[in-house]
């Protein structure tokens, strides 16, 4: 498969990629702002005292992590209809994406909000805050520092993930070399493309990732005791 | 060939795109039309026969890296397609048709081709690029993983009609009561339908060609295309 | 101005609090001492709700806590608390740490807040260390911010947990004179310390706590020269002796 | 029709537990051999060495900056090229073993590195070797800051090994697009295939949160 | 037993050793103070090879640090090392603790040395404690844990770095006394310490740095009542005012 391998044809294939990559980084992009805001729903529902906001919200996350994406996926694209909700496919599966990363970020988050030392909370009671003023003033900010490189890591999984898209019609990257698979029969060509360009994506992300961590490191948080 | 009368053992790459040409029945058995086929030419050979299952992605890679020796699917051989793999002489012509949900208001040629139709077709298959020509006005969507779920979509109302092969659709509507879809009887294309092997396999490709010649001649091609693709008879035996 | 009347705590089986009653007047500078998971901590803690207690009273600042009436976060504006582990916030500035509560919880204007934290930074020394960062400063300047902030607050008390044993040797003297200057502004204290010469000099009153109870009370003179109890000469002995 | 479709569902019971099956045997082996691979990429990573380092460095970045996909296809398609034939199962435990030993890896490397340098120091002092330090001191604390990860890892696992269908291999994603073909109803089949991934990663995800709940209990660490 | 001649070492650009000239014979007990910073930890730390030194000359038990001939694993099993934070293995019990090093090190049998374990054990007073986790002993009982472990390598030298300033006050003493115990034993030990009562008792000499240098050594009794220069009194002053 490899002697052949034919850069001509990738070339020629390189604006439908070019495509391809655009739509699953806008879509990706869009769906992690959608994940941001569930997880940040979820995570709040799950630290709260009540049972009744806990709950649902644990039961969620598990179902969300014990199943697969796909498994979701389908469950949106042919059970909404069944309830009289047709949508796009595309936002059918920028839904599915950010539900189903929504529930590990929800994770992500609330693992950086207790890695906050108990001191400091007690520093922001003592002080006369109320609880949504600690959160703001005090956890958050400092939460924030810790969940961003585990949000980059999962900003990462959802990528690959998006590529399950294809599945149901949506023209993003790994469609394009799935065309060049099929049209061309050339399987090598496609997903080797395919996959530098998912590798560019990656260490757009990383870097990303690295860059904040440094970013956010110049005042080294965590006291000199 | 000869590797193949070494080893004793035909190897085929299918693709499991539902009945009439490749199922699982509900026994877990692989049958159809497409792997009939296959197992006819086998006994001819004289050898065992081993199924190698793949979905889409894994089809062509099986076949150019060596690990089957050769490909048996409902696939249509385009020129370009030609280009990297060597195709049989057609075993059979069919044409994709147009379905649509029975009762919905898209019952004709004519309700389909208006502006914002949602079409589904199959990703990669010739229906696509039907499709593309046919409704120029309307909203192609490509689905993998099969007919059956073509139909599907379309009768879930994410798709308004569907474009597929007809004897495929004909096919795979059994899954559903009788009457759920139109087939409309414009057939949009004719296409031939065909078996493939690697060019560097110039042997097992004259014996294949051999092979359709002759069985088309003493009807048994005829035979399982009527059981399977021109009739119903099949489900009786295979639901 | 603090006053425990006949207050228990348990944390699960374990009776930490025992009976406990006491009362603080206002402008008195009360040092309490004991062993180690004697209940001192939890004692202190107590009386801004950080630990809430299961039976008996505790009125503070003519208020009981655990009443509906009681509005806790109004209460704990009025007691400043310093912890044994500074507990600065890491992400702000020595300014901002002593600005916080007061613009957003006395919702002071930012300026004036400001040109009062600074002014308070100065009085524990630390006037030239505004803009740095908790982690830029050593653990007896952390201590002074940690004061300073609740100071800003202008509360009517003062707790202190231990608020030197994290220091080095040389740092704690710096944070004791911090000290000893809040409690000559005859502000209500109770500070729960090992530092016998800081508890000589200003406090009115030595509580010696064990096993959860209040087992001896009494001025400083007469408690470091003629402890009444086993278990205080014990303890005395142990923490003077070397 | 509902009915119609469950009932011949229910005829596919012995393919689905085949493809369940299927699953759990990929992902099992894969798994013990992925953890026993990480475990020892985790320790050289930590090291010391920077060659080691960077180096899995930077299979840890292809393995994970590049779609499963096309890691088995590179594993199963084109290794015969250069004279590795391998049957669809073993390709499918070696892709999968070489991704969980990715992901593992860095897991145990950063558990290694949460063992705080006093713990090194102490075991330098009292003259443990290197080999001794880790096995002793430094892998039994790792362990307990890894293990929740590591089974949390597991679940995402044994989900990816559904990519393998690509290859051939009937898992139990590939067993619900079979069934489909016969029975088109996405939703239905796709539901009881979740419901198939959840019965074996659920106590999985159980497990996991008990060990960190156990952790953060039993919090073991010297208090100062 | 240890001489340093001459040792120097950066931290980057920061010169944190400046030019050591030391030497400790063999059954001296010496103790080292100095304020926070001034390169206490890091000079004991040199003497096990904790950190390397970048030059000058570091004899230990007549072997010159960083020769090849010098085995730095084998010299450290003759060096017992005490760390501020104890150091424990949390994942081990007490004997498991005081037993591992023996057994892995030192090859010697394991009912053996566990026997020896206990002993040296019951020897800090934890008889009570041998499968006791260090989550369950407190600061005190765990830092004669790793005393103990310590001795039980049966050194030649032990090094101490501030092994009482992260201890409860009354838990300070339980550690000196074991301490003073193998002073008395007479082995080589250089301590790092603010404890001036430990100093008095057993130290032959207390050396005094500042800022990466020896500035003052002398007997316990000069050092105290007669520090020569103005920055060893201003120390002492401080950490023996309050
Ligand atoms: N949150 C808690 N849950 C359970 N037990 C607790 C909790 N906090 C404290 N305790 C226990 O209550 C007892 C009293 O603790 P407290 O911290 O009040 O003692 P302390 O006198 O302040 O001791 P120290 O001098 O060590 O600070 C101790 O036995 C301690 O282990
Ligand atoms: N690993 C390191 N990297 C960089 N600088 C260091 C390192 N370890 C120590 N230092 C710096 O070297 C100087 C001396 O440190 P050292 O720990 O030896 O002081 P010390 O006298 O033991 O102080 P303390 O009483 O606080 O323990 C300090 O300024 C410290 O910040
Ligand atoms: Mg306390
Ligand atoms: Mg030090």
């Amino acid at each position: 498969m490899l002697e052949n391998f034919s850069f001509r044809t990738i070339v020629e294939y390189l604006p439908l990629f070019g495509q391809g990559f655009a739509a699953t980084l806008w879509l990706s992009i869009v769906s992690f702002a959608g994940a941001l805001a569930v997880g940040i729903i979820l995570c709040a529902m799950n630290l709260q005292r009540s049972r009744l906001l806990q709950l649902p919200a644990k039961i969620y996350i598990d179902a969300i992590r014990a199943t697969p994406l796909l498994a979701q996926l389908y469950f949106l694209y042919f059970g909404l209809p069944r309830l009289g909700v047709v949508l796009p496919e595309l936002f059918v599966g920028i839904l599915a994406l950010a539900l189903n990363s929504g529930a590990y970020i929800a994770e992500i988050i609330r693992a950086g909000i207790l890695s906050i030392s108990r001191g400091q909370v007690e520093a922001g009671i003592a002080s006369g805050m109320t609880y949504s003023q600690r959160m703001r003033l005090v956890i958050l900010p400092q939460a924030i520092r810790v969940t961003i490189p585990p949000l980059l890591g999962q900003a990462i999984v959802l990528v690959k993930d998006s590529a399950l898209l294809s599945l149901i019609s949506v023209a993003e990257l790994t469609r394009a070399g799935q065309l060049l698979a099929s049209d061309r029969f050339m399987p090598a060509e496609g997903f080797v493309t395919t996959a530098a360009c998912y590798l560019v994506l990656y260490y757009g992300l990383k870097s990303l990732a690295a860059f904040s961590a440094r970013w956010l490191g110049v005042r080294p948080i965590g006291s000199r005791t | 060939l000869d590797d193949i009368t070494k080893r004793g053992e035909l190897r085929v790459a299918v693709q499991t795109q539902g009945p009439p040409f490749s199922m699982v029945d509900a026994a877990g058995k692989r049958t159809g039309s497409s792997v009939e086929l296959a197992e006819l030419m086998a006994k001819e050979m004289g050898v065992k026969i081993t199924f190698q299952d793949y979905d889409w992605d894994g089809l062509i890679p099986a076949l150019l890296s060596g690990k089957a020796d050769l490909l048996v699917a409902d696939m249509t051989p385009t020129l370009a397609r030609a280009m990297k793999v060597a195709f049989t002489k057609p075993f059979m012509h069919t044409g994709s048709a147009v379905f649509a949900k029975s009762d919905s208001k898209f019952g004709t040629m004519e309700a389909c081709k208006a502006k914002g139709t949602k079409i589904a077709v199959l990703l990669g298959a010739t229906g696509e690029k039907v499709a593309k020509e046919t409704f120029p006005d309307a909203e192609i969507k490509s689905y993998k993983g099969g007919g059956p779920l073509l139909l599907d979509a379309v009768n879930n109302g994410q798709a308004d009609c569907g474009v597929n092969d007809v004897s495929a659709v004909k096919g795979q509507q059994a899954a559903y009561p009788a009457g759920s879809f139109t087939i409309m009887p414009e057939v949009l294309s004719k296409e031939p339908l065909a078996f493939a092997t690697r060019y560097d396999e110039p042997d097992l490709l004259i014996w294949m060609n051999l092979f359709l010649d002759q069985v088309a001649l003493d009807g048994r091609l005829q035979k399982n295309l009527d059981y399977w693709v021109n009739s119903e008879d099949w489900k009786k035996d295979h639901q | 101005m603090i006053e425990f009347r006949g207050v228990n705590k348990w944390f699960g089986a374990l009776h930490v609090l025992k009976d406990i009653t006491l009362s603080v007047e206002p402008r008195e500078v009360v040092v309490v001492c004991g062993p180690s998971g004697s209940g001192k901590s939890t004692l202190i803690r107590c009386i801004n709700g950080l630990e809430t207690i299961k039976d008996g009273d505790l009125v503070v600042d003519g208020q009981r806590l655990g009443d509906r009436a009681t509005n806790m976060t109004e209460l704990r504006t009025e007691i400043g608390f310093v912890f044994q582990a500074f507990n600065l916030y890491p992400h702000k500035t020595a300014l901002e740490n002593v600005t916080l509560a007061p613009i957003h919880v006395r919702k002071i204007a930012r300026a004036e807040a400001e040109a009062s934290g600074r002014e308070m930074l100065a009085k524990v020394g630390l006037a030239d260390k505004f803009n740095a960062y908790p982690s830029e400063l050593s653990g007896g300047q952390q201590q002074r911010v940690a004061i300073a902030r609740c100071l800003c607050m202008r509360p009517k008390i003062m707790l202190f947990d231990e608020p030197t044993s994290a220091l080095d040797p040389e740092m704690i003297s710096e944070v004791l004179d911090v000290m000893v200057g809040v409690a000559e502004e005859r502000m209500t204290m109770m500070v729960v310390t090992h530092e016998m010469g800081f508890a000589r000099k200003v406090a009115q009153r030595v509580v010696f706590m064990d096993a959860g109870a209040v087992v001896e009370t009494g001025t400083p003179e007469e408690f470091f020269s003629d402890p009444k109890t086993d278990r205080s000469r014990a303890f005395l002995s142990k923490i003077l002796r070397h | 029709m509902i009915w119609f479709q469950l009932q011949s569902l229910m005829g596919s019971y012995p393919l689905a537990l085949r493809g369940l099956g299927m699953t759990i045997a990929l992902s099992g082996i894969s798994l013990v051999l992925g953890t026993i691979l990480g475990f020892a990429f985790g320790v050289l990573r930590t090291s010391g060495s920077r060659l080691l380092d960077s180096a899995i460095g930077l299979w840890v970045d292809l393995i994970r900056g590049t779609p499963f996909l096309v890691q088995i296809f590179l594993i199963f398609f084109i290794l015969p090229e250069l004279g590795v034939e391998l049957d669809a199962f073993t390709a499918g435990i070696i892709a999968l073993t070489n991704l969980a030993a990715c992901f593992i890896c860095e897991i145990v490397a950063a558990g290694i590195r949460s063992v705080p340098t006093g713990q090194v120091e102490a075991a330098l002092a009292s003259g443990l070797s290197q080999w001794q330090r880790m096995r002793q001191v430094v892998l039994p604390q790792a362990m307990r800051v890894s293990l929740p990860p590591l089974v949390g890892q597991y679940v995402l696992l044994i989900k990816d090994s559904s990519v393998v269908s690509a290859i051939g291999l009937t898992d139990l994603t590939r067993v619900g697009w079979l069934v489909v073909q016969r029975v088109p109803n996405g939703l239905l089949v796709f539901a009881i295939v979740g419901i198939g991934y959840f019965a074996v990663c659920y106590p999985l995800i159980l497990l996991a949160r008990r060990l960190e709940r156990r952790m953060s209990a039993a919090h073991g660490e010297v208090q100062l």
